[in-house]
């Protein structure tokens, strides 16, 4: 369970009553219809620790994922009032008063009520070499890291697929790569570990790969783990501009 | 490793509809200045691509003579068609430097701060808007 | 013109021109370009002008002169140019799949060349009236 | 007892760690294993840990069994599950004159357990860590290293799967099927088409971690389990590269694992009855601060990212009155000779890091009672990436 903070003597704080509309749907059927449910949460619960008391408690075919319980497995995505989130995190208040809407990741295909298919977002990351550890040597807040010797850690990224739900764009053409796969694109070419970043870059530079993205940095916004797929998208057409730049400078030099 | 050269064709997803499409873009989910530059960008570029036509369209008055723009002329001194011509050095305005800051967060640099220089293109604009159309009214 | 045709069929692994980044590249030059172009017609044709707007006289005289001609042609083609580029980008997201998509392509890029026709014919006519 | 493992069927209760390692194991050695979850796969204790894949330092002193298997298991784990880990090793911190008095208990269980230690002087461990305590007086450097717990178990899973496993998610297990004493199979409830079936079994394994008492009753079997919940703390910033341990008797918020770009502080712990809602004490995360800070005095201003419970599955009769002194070591409960009934083995207890240790065992015990001679061979097989196990599923029957 997570931060229902109460003390001691194990009872919790004033109760209170939160209404959750959440869109329910059986497997390979087209639809998707509400369900409201109320129930009895403390004032700081998140948005898990209601859905698992209606799991428990009003209606146990409610199926969600959820692992990790502090945002470092990445696989509670889903939808609080429209806004991407992760559940496990996500405090009930933020949704303000009234009842909360609670759907699935948008962009992805649903397989049964909160639970989408995670395959096409890992499908998607493929190519870009699935960077999953990196090396590090900034320690958060201390700034010291230059003397201290590097250190290995996993990637920010946790594939969670907020971004891919946010993105305004996926959801127009499906051969878009999609901010997942591109962040990851970047991640390989910044710190090649094995892989050929000009494979990587050629994969990425094309209508349907990062010039597709159209700047409008819903992913930065809807990311909790702090990668900037946005800033990832933008630092590769940097990269492939100057690249290009640089072959037109050279094809000019060569031809003088 | 080589990389599987075979971008993956994600078949689930099928492509929303036109409407759900658009709907899309206008998902501003947080209200952040990002997603109010993207829409601002597209809004703007339609209007003006818009504006190009009906400009060509009126242009094509010149080519009947003196008398025929004569009445162009006359119709250009109705306030509201002032009005909207001011609005179109608005948009202009707001297209450009956002274009202007794409142009530089596109390429990674200032990617960071993009909220503050979308900030700066709209305050930019405004002011621009506002002394151009204290000009044409021969205000200042 | 807008990026070529088999571009967008192609899947993006096979061996490859740059024709995204040279897209992007276009746009950005292009857009900057018509910062001053769009900035100087606006001053020479409206802001010089008394009360914005020039009277028939005017328009065919500003229009006899060679350099004038130049200016309003480059600018013709740069418009022409980074508009149908913009207005493709937003057409492609309204999610019509790549069929759909080959079309639109393909009607941005006889757009282009009627108005810059249209235009170049317009500009013609004018001048030859000086 | 039939002898051919093609034809066995196993029913595995629990999509936890153990659940993984049993199911991958008997999946290795040719028998039918279909295992039932009711929620999705690590949503239980597994999927809470802090991460750390134990070096068996913090249990050296008072447990060596358990730290001489963790020390193995730590070797075993890097070479089937490669890519997995942040190998940065962890570092046993003392800061006070006390804690120097454990310093040669320490080293002298490590080396007894087989645990390489390397000695750091304050300066030395203030450069590997540089947001430690500054009145460091001693670090001790083990070969800790931190693991994302989803991920890891989810590549048990997904080479179980491609061993032909039937792992069944959103599945809950209502009851058991008889014939006489023997267990025959479970009843099962699809929570998502809310269809009863009954699945047969040659054998039935209660691997359901805190809920293994709740299911081993439904045969009646009451399993001596002690659940003893831990509070765990994340801060948002990564606060040190290595893992950090405090040197002193194992006690309450002396840990700091990190993961990604946060910092886990753990843990407490004290006794529950209800596996289901255990609390979080708000003094609990109050004093994972404090220790936290001890240990990296930047870390009291960190901002919380959330504050969890996970339950430990302990075995043990009465008398414990906290989890902490009870031994670390699994248990394999046969409950034949214990309880008289047959077909049905309950597996609990254990940490996360021994859980392919746990699942061999497990696996040897299954094998004999179903007469089957299939060697383990989990130790030597490299696992599949989890991301196989979205990609490889087939849709939900």
């Amino acid at each position: 369970m997570t931060a229902t903070a109460t003390d001691m003597s194990g009872q919790q704080p004033q109760e209170g009553s939160r209404r959750l509309r959440i869109a329910r749907r059986r497997p390979r059927e087209e639809g998707t219809h509400l369900e409201e449910f109320t129930v009895e949460v403390g004032p700081d619960a998140t948005l898990l620790e209601a859905l698992r008391e209606i799991r428990s408690h009003h209606d146990n075919s409610l199926t969600l994922r959820y692992s990790c319980c502090h945002s470092s497995c990445g696989i509670c995505g889903m939808r609080m009032n429209g806004r991407e989130v992760l559940a496990c995190i996500t405090r009930l208040a933020e949704a303000g008063p009234g009842p909360i809407l609670v759907e699935p990741l948008a962009n992805a295909r649903v397989e049964h009520d909160l639970v989408v298919d995670m395959r096409e977002l890992y499908e998607s990351v493929e190519p870009a070499h699935r960077p999953l550890i990196r090396q590090d040597d900034l320690l958060a807040g201390l700034g010291v890291g230059d003397t201290s010797p590097p250190f290995a850690r996993f990637e920010d990224c946790i594939e969670c697929g907020l971004c891919v739900s946010a993105c305004p764009i996926v959801g127009s053409d499906s051969r878009y790569v999609g901010p997942a796969a591109l962040t990851a694109a970047w991640r390989s070419v910044a710190e090649p570990r094995g892989a050929d970043p000009a494979d990587v870059l050629a994969w990425v530079d094309d209508e349907q790969g990062c010039w597709r993205c159209h700047a409008s940095f819903e992913c930065a916004e809807a990311c909790p783990a702090g990668a900037d797929p946005a800033g990832a998208i933008m630092a590769l057409r940097g990269e492939l501009a100057r690249r290009q730049l640089a072959r037109i400078v050279r094809l000019g030099r060569r031809e003088r | 490793m080589t990389v599987t050269s075979q971008a993956p064709r994600p078949a689930h997803r099928r492509t929303a509809g036109p409407l759900r499409a658009v709907l899309g873009w206008a998902r501003l989910r947080g209200g952040h200045l990002g997603a109010a530059a993207f829409l601002t960008n597209r809004v703007t570029g339609l209007l003006l691509v818009g504006y190009l036509y009906l400009h060509l369209g009126v242009l094509y008055l010149l080519t009947e003579g003196p008398g025929s723009w004569a009445s162009v002329l006359r119709l250009f001194k109705n306030p509201y068609v002032l009005a909207l011509e001011s609005l179109l050095i608005l948009f202009i305005c707001l297209h450009g430097l956002n274009g202007l800051r794409l142009a530089l967060v596109e390429t990674g640099t200032g990617v960071r701060h993009q909220k503050a220089w979308f900030a700066a293109v709209l305050a930019v604009s405004t002011g621009l808007y506002a002394v151009i159309v204290l000009a044409m009214y021969e205000v200042i | 013109m807008a990026t070529d045709l088999e571009s967008q069929t192609r899947q993006p692994s096979a061996p490859r021109r740059r024709s995204g980044t040279t897209a992007w590249l276009l746009q950005v030059i292009s857009g900057v370009a018509l910062l001053f172009l769009l900035g100087a017609h606006l001053v020479a044709q409206h802001f010089v002008a008394k009360g914005g707007l020039r009277n028939y006289a005017q328009v065919v005289s500003y229009l006899g002169n060679p350099v004038v001609l130049a200016v309003e042609s480059a600018f013709v083609v740069v418009l022409i140019w980074h508009a149908m580029l913009g207005l493709r980008a937003v057409l492609l997201d309204f999610g019509c799949g790549p069929r759909g998509q080959a079309v639109i392509t393909k009607c941005v890029i006889v757009l282009g060349l009627v108005t810059a026709g249209y235009s170049f014919w317009l500009i013609a006519a004018l001048a030859a009236k000086s | 007892m039939t002898a051919d493992s093609s034809s066995a069927h196993v029913a595995v209760i629990g999509g936890g760690a153990t659940g993984a390692g049993v199911a991958h194991d008997l999946a290795l050695r040719g028998i039918r294993v279909t295992l039932l979850e009711r929620g999705e796969l690590t949503s239980g204790t597994t999927g809470r840990h802090h991460g750390l894949l134990h070096s068996g330092g913090r249990y050296a002193v008072g447990d060596r069994e358990s730290a001489t298997e963790c020390i193995r298991e730590n070797g075993t784990l890097r070479s089937i599950a490669p890519g997995s880990f942040e190998e940065n090793g962890g570092l046993f911190v003392a800061l006070s004159d006390d804690d120097m008095d454990y310093l040669d208990t320490f080293l002298d269980a490590c080396a007894a357990c087989g645990i390489p230690t390397i000695v750091h002087k304050p300066d030395a461990a203030l450069w590997l860590e540089p947001g430690l305590n500054p009145d460091v007086k001693l670090a001790v450097e083990v070969p800790d290293a931190t693991v994302d717990p989803m991920r890891l178990v989810l590549r048990f899973f997904a080479t179980a799967q491609r061993n032909g496993a039937d792992l069944r998610t959103f599945t809950e297990v209502t009851g058991l099927s008889w014939s006489g004493r023997t267990v025959t199979g479970v009843l099962a409830r699809d929570l998502v088409t809310e269809r009863d079936y009954e699945l047969t079994a040659d054998l039935v394994v209660n691997a359901a971690g805190p809920w293994s008492g709740q299911v081993a009753r439904l045969a009646g079997i009451d399993v001596p389990m002690r659940l003893s919940p831990g509070v765990l703390l994340a801060v948002e910033g990564r606060f040190c590269g290595r893992v950090l341990n405090r040197l002193h008797k194992p006690s309450d918020g002396d840990i700091i694992v990190p993961q990604r770009g946060l910092s886990v502080v753990g843990t407490t712990s004290w006794v529950v009855d209800d596996p289901d809602v255990p609390p979080v004490p708000a003094d609990h995360v109050a004093r994972m601060y404090a220790e936290g800070a001890t240990l990296v005095p930047a870390l009291a201003a960190a901002r919380q990212r959330a504050a969890w419970s996970a339950v430990r599955p302990l075995v043990g009769g009465g008398g414990a009155t906290t989890g902490r002194e009870l031994s670390r070591t699994f248990q394999c409960f046969d409950h034949k000779p214990t309880d008289g009934v047959d077909g049905l083995v309950t597996i609990t207890g254990g940490k996360a890091t021994t859980l392919r240790a746990m699942a061999q065992a497990a696996a040897d015990a299954v094998c004999a009672k179903l007469g089957i001679a299939a060697p383990c061979r989990t130790a030597e097989t490299v696992l599949a990436p989890f991301s196989a196990y979205y990609q490889e599923r087939g849709e939900r029957q």
